[in-house]
């Protein structure tokens, strides 16, 4: 399998030092995750090949070597696409030269057309602008148009959608997600939101001050209570179903998770098609009875597994569905309310309102 | 305040010293080319006395009542430099240097000189042309030309003399300009004329006046 | 106007004409160079750049006329590879107007080097474009202005120099007699009124020239960024 | 009471054109909503008096007239405090440099120190360093820091979370709550997001293609199931309350709402003290019986007021409980389930660790 | 080194530092206006500011002369204003040399001014700086190497010039006479002994002084935005 092999170490400013020693697994995406200033830029201009790492690093993109001691691949031999968190469009060619740029350029022969590109991000009415006279947001999709043009091997994306609307932001990530899948492209992609990086990510890696806290599969880490991700207010799970039936009069899908219906907003696929779904801990409240006459449509019967300690006000709980995990956001009052305790076989409400969300790939 | 042509003032450097220890006046020596001097003077440049180069400027700025008492204080000699015999002027395989005919009286002579029936055999070689003597002259001692035709004055004793009947006479005359210090003026131009400056100014290469 | 005069024109443009293209083609990449490194060599270099401005022309141009006679390494060397004098040839004076314009060439485009921003050099490295890529398909497009000012610095300055090329030139008419000479020339034997009438022209051409370069390259704002 | 008064045209490239003429009240903070490219950073511009205007528009800040025909007053005379999209930090000076640029220059004596902001928004450490050495987010929060220190008579800050991870946001968003609140400088507020603004902001204004759609109050615009507001993933209503209890063991405060118990995250503020809630739509479930032995806190008897029509797969519904409103967003397919209709009883549940967010002013 | 040279070199460098003062004085405003607008009548007056290249610097000179001297205008109202004669005068040089080297002042900076991103000056309008003080505070900071470029090429050009110098100056000892004057009499009167080692002390002595201001400001990271 192929992968990028990283052993960097790269200071910055005021003792700042990047220090990663890691094999990042090279299908999908990988979510880039931590604080302001803890080197995420950083990471991505080392492996761009912008900012050049202290003698001794490695970087190594499956079998090809990109920096070693004495050598380093200049960036424009690695085949990247770089999105940068400021868009740094070339500001004398017009909205359709920055595009092209890079595919006039590109050497395989693969990748997207332009018409393609522009009709996933929103750009053919921009075509013959002049990037000043566009908006943040529209700089930003042409942005990423630009390096999806490109054909890279590797996407590098810098919190692209940062500038954003709501709306644009949902189109511009199916655009990413529809790009990175059809052309197996993987991806490092910085984000500061959960919820944009579980749509998205099949791996996450979290940084702190410079270094590795974590690394690992997206379901691994977001079904566990002490992870970084936990802390954070859209902490989610994320659970493998299979299509069962559609509900169209109703806009609705059904799908079986451990033996159990959920009803989640409709999803194209045939019946029987494998799929992942987050489950954001903050949805799920918990019931000794199971509720009836309520407009929550998905109650999973669950047996709590594990209580994160401590005496916060919020408490997260996992919750054991058959094989998988479920997490729950509830209050500290709540939980001695109703005397929780590992082992004890509840009833998970979810909102299949907020279950609109499945994840990036068939898993 | 002496205003001299630009190949005078080297050998005018060496005799100052003599006229200030005897005259007691200090010398202050602006050089140009005589062209840009008559310029300078037209319009207004605080000078006592010029040294031209040549005798048809003087005229000029008397005729203009900038100055009198034109005199002539030398007389130029033209020599050959780069071979041993003029008849090389015939050769057309020899680059030559002469000063611009249009600007320098020793270039007018030059042309002079060329012009005889005698060197019409040389019309095709390379000629170049000088802005002034100087010119003529680095061009010949930086070894791009063959020969140059220059003044005496700069060649030393390296060069061959050009008969003086086969050009104009080369007048360098001096004026006398219209300022406070006139008297002064005359002094040094009288100083300029005495049988011991001459005899120095012989040495250096010029001949005397008619 | 006469026809000493036309082939004067001629000369000048002919002279001025390939110094630009010979100093643009060659300050080019010596002010890119220079934009991009910092250090002891490219200073020293610099320095050295702008040293024909210093020199009085007349002086220098007897620097060069000794460097350039048939007796001289570059001469002699010259002599050998063409077979013809290097001294008072078109090219000699070509030679000369390069050296001593280079400054004039070179620090305005060093100067606009340095301030293309390298975030957008990154940009392009990563989209697969070589240092010579990105320097044609971004630097120069940025500095279109920096590069208009180079070369109408370096073209007016060769056709108003005239002490090197009097000095290396020889003035020989219809080869290396000049604009710039002939008006000397003018001017030096009191022909004031055909100094007066070819001064204008060149004035009045120049003028108009630059009028409609500048305003039609006014000041672009992609330049801005 | 002092306002923008606004008459203004500004063409933009390709026929867009903003045209508002509206009065904007001065107090507290105006959110600015709107999709990408819909003029946001134009109307900002306009007002800061970066961007000229169309002849016969007009501008009056209180009493002074700032734009009319012939008459422009410079933007160093507006007293204004602009946080840029992209940083803008002067490249030429440390962070210090930058952050006291505007506070040499201002004319006021109000105003906050130096300590102050750089305390409010984590900037201690980085007083000595050049722009360029920066992190994205770093690079924001000194914008907003230079911004405030200039002690404004109004702000403009166009987006100025978007670079900020989770933590950063939420440290940001209270400094200029801060800020605000203590100066009373009144501001406008662009942003894409619809929870940042619920905290922050006491007025919104929609723009659509350059034209205002919706302006108002916040907690009218808010119990809307028609506006735009309500159509984002993140719709809520805002509800007032009185702080009735705390319960420190558990880090909770009560609230009182209508009659009712809300049981929220410890609130700073003394018993009796008036606050405002924000109840997101998706965190609201209906029940026709009260539910017994679960994990929400929260249950407030309801009446339904209004049912969104159309027949997406989910719907908005209105509840009233007393003379205030909730917002519910559920299936149609639990809609048709439970047979609602207006004038039904029924029960709400709200999650209580999804009521973590007082909004901007104790109302 | 002579007396007669010191006083050359003393009054070289007065007239290069007064004409660089003045150059930077006149230049900085006026290449901000050029910067900043653009029409027909900046397009004419930046190619009016180009014109002195043209002009072989003699020729220059000469017009300067007829525009100095005491019975011209400039010249008699000079005389009623001052009591003196302004040609042959160290102001006439400080005239000439000011218009001579004009270009190569306002050229580089009107080429940086162009390039400074109006987004930060509307940054600094927002936080309450005037133009001129945005001037002061953003642009002449953003803008320091341009200024260095441009002061050294006017400093340089007015050490090196002497076409103008010795045609509107006289070659006056003491008053105008200035050392490239000096350098020019040297090689005129074949002292080349004389002439190499003032040439010499010329260059070296410029060669240190540039290659210490270039390398102590080198590229600085700021200036790349
Ligand atoms: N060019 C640079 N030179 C020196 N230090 C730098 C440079 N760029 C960034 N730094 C510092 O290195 C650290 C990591 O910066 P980096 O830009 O990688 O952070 P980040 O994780 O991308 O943050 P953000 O989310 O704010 O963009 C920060 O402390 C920053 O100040
Ligand atoms: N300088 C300009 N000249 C001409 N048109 C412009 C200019 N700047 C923006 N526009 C256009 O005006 C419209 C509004 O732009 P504006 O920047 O105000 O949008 P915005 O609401 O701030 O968007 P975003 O959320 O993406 O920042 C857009 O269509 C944009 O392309
Ligand atoms: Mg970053
Ligand atoms: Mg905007």
């Amino acid at each position: 399998m192929s992968a990028l092999d990283l052993a960097l170490r790269c200071a910055g400013a005021d003792g700042f030092a990047l220090d990663i020693t890691e094999r990042l697994s090279l299908t999908g995406v990988t979510a880039v995750f931590g604080a302001s200033g803890s080197g995420k830029t950083t990471l991505l201009e080392c492996v761009a090949g912008l900012r050049a790492p202290e003698p001794g690093s490695r970087i190594a993109f499956d079998d090809e070597t990109w920096v070693d001691t004495g050598h380093s691949l200049p960036p424009w031999r690695r085949g990247i696409g770089y999105v940068f968190q400021d868009a740094r469009l070339f500001p004398h060619l017009d909205v359709r030269g920055n595009l092209t740029y890079g595919q006039r350029r590109k050497v395989s022969a693969k990748g997207p057309t332009l018409a393609q590109v522009c009709a996933w991000l929103g750009l053919q009415d921009l075509l013959h602008r002049a990037p000043d006279t566009l908006s943040a947001g529209q700089r930003q999709r042409v942005s990423m148009g630009r390096a999806l043009l490109a054909a890279p091997r590797l996407l590098l994306l810098d919190e692209p959608l940062a500038n954003l609307d709501g709306d644009s932001r949902r189109q511009c990530l199916a655009a990413l997600r529809h790009a990175i899948a059809a052309s197996r492209i993987p991806a490092l992609y910085v984000s500061h939101d959960a919820e944009e990086v579980s749509h998205l990510a099949d791996r996450l890696l979290i940084l702190a001050a410079g270094r590795v806290t974590e690394h690992g599969s997206m379901l691994d880490l977001s079904s566990r209570i002490d992870s970084a991700l936990a802390k954070d207010e859209q902490a989610a799970a994320i659970v493998h179903c299979q299509l069962a039936a559609h509900d169209s009069p109703f806009g609705l899908s059904e799908l079986h998770c451990e033996g159990n219906s959920l009803w989640v907003n409709h999803l194209p696929g045939e019946i029987g098609s494998l799929h992942r779904l987050r489950i954001p801990a903050r949805d799920v409240s918990l019931c000794r009875e199971l509720p009836r006459d309520t407009s929550i449509l998905n109650i999973l019967p669950v047996q709590l597994d594990e209580i994160e300690p401590g005496d916060a006000p919020r408490l997260l709980v996992r919750l054991r569905a058959g094989e998988q995990f479920l997490l729950a956001r509830i209050t500290r009052k709540s939980a001695t309310a109703l005397q929780l305790k590992v082992g004890d076989k509840l009833f998970a409400q979810i909102k299949s309102t907020a279950l609109l969300t499945e994840t990036a790939e068939p898993a | 305040r002496v205003a001299v042509a630009a190949n005078f003032r080297a050998v005018l450097e060496t005799l100052a010293p003599d006229f200030e220890a005897a005259d007691g006046t200090a010398l202050s020596l602006s050089s140009a080319s005589t062209g840009v001097l008559y310029s300078q003077i037209r319009h207004g440049a605080p000078f006592d006395v010029l040294l031209a180069a040549d005798s048809e400027r003087p005229a000029l700025l008397e005729a203009e009542g900038l100055g009198d008492q034109r005199s002539c204080y030398a007389l130029g000699q033209l020599v050959l430099v780069g071979s041993d015999s003029l008849d090389a002027l015939a050769n057309p395989a020899l680059s030559l240097a002469i000063a611009n005919p249009a600007t320098a009286p020793y270039g007018l002579a030059a042309g002079q000189v060329l012009a005889r029936p005698a060197y019409a055999a040389g019309q095709g070689r390379k000629q170049v042309q000088g802005n002034n003597v100087v010119q003529t002259w680095q061009f010949w001692h930086s070894g791009s030309v063959d020969l140059a035709l220059v003044p005496r004055s700069l060649a030393g004793d390296r060069g061959i003399p050009v008969p003086a009947a086969w050009h104009d006479p080369l007048r360098q005359e001096a004026l006398i300009l219209n300022s406070e210090r006139s008297t002064a003026a005359r002094r040094f131009l009288a100083w300029l004329g005495s049988p011991p400056v001459q005899a120095r100014l012989q040495a250096a290469g010029y001949g005397p006046c008619p | 106007m006469t026809a000493a005069e036309l082939d004067a024109v001629r000369l000048t443009l002919a002279l001025a004409g390939t110094t630009t293209l010979i100093l643009m083609l060659l300050g080019t990449p010596l002010a890119w160079w220079l934009s991009r490194r910092r250090g002891n060599l490219p200073a020293l270099v610099e320095a050295l750049v702008a040293m024909p401005l210093i020199l009085p022309p007349t002086v220098l141009g007897f620097y060069l006329l000794l460097m350039l006679a048939p007796d001289s390494a570059v001469g002699a060397l010259w002599q050998r590879l063409t077979g013809q004098q290097l001294a008072f040839s078109f090219s000699a004076l070509v030679i000369g107007s390069v050296i001593y314009s280079l400054p004039f060439v070179v620090q305005p485009l060093q100067a606009a080097f340095a301030r293309v921003p390298t975030t957008l050099l990154q940009a392009a490295a990563t989209l697969g474009a070589t240092p010579l890529d990105q320097f044609r398909s971004v630097v120069a497009p940025l500095c279109r202005r920096s590069f208009l000012v180079a070369a109408c610095l370096g073209f007016a300055h060769t056709v108003g120099e005239f002490g090197v090329i009097l000095m290396i030139g020889g003035n020989i008419p219809g080869e290396t007699r000049v604009v710039s000479v002939a008006l000397y020339d003018y001017v030096e034997s009191l022909q004031f009124a055909e100094a007066h009438r070819l001064a204008g022209g060149l004035v009045v051409f120049s003028l108009l020239l630059l009028f409609l370069l500048y305003r039609n390259n006014g000041r672009p704002r992609a330049d801005q960024q």
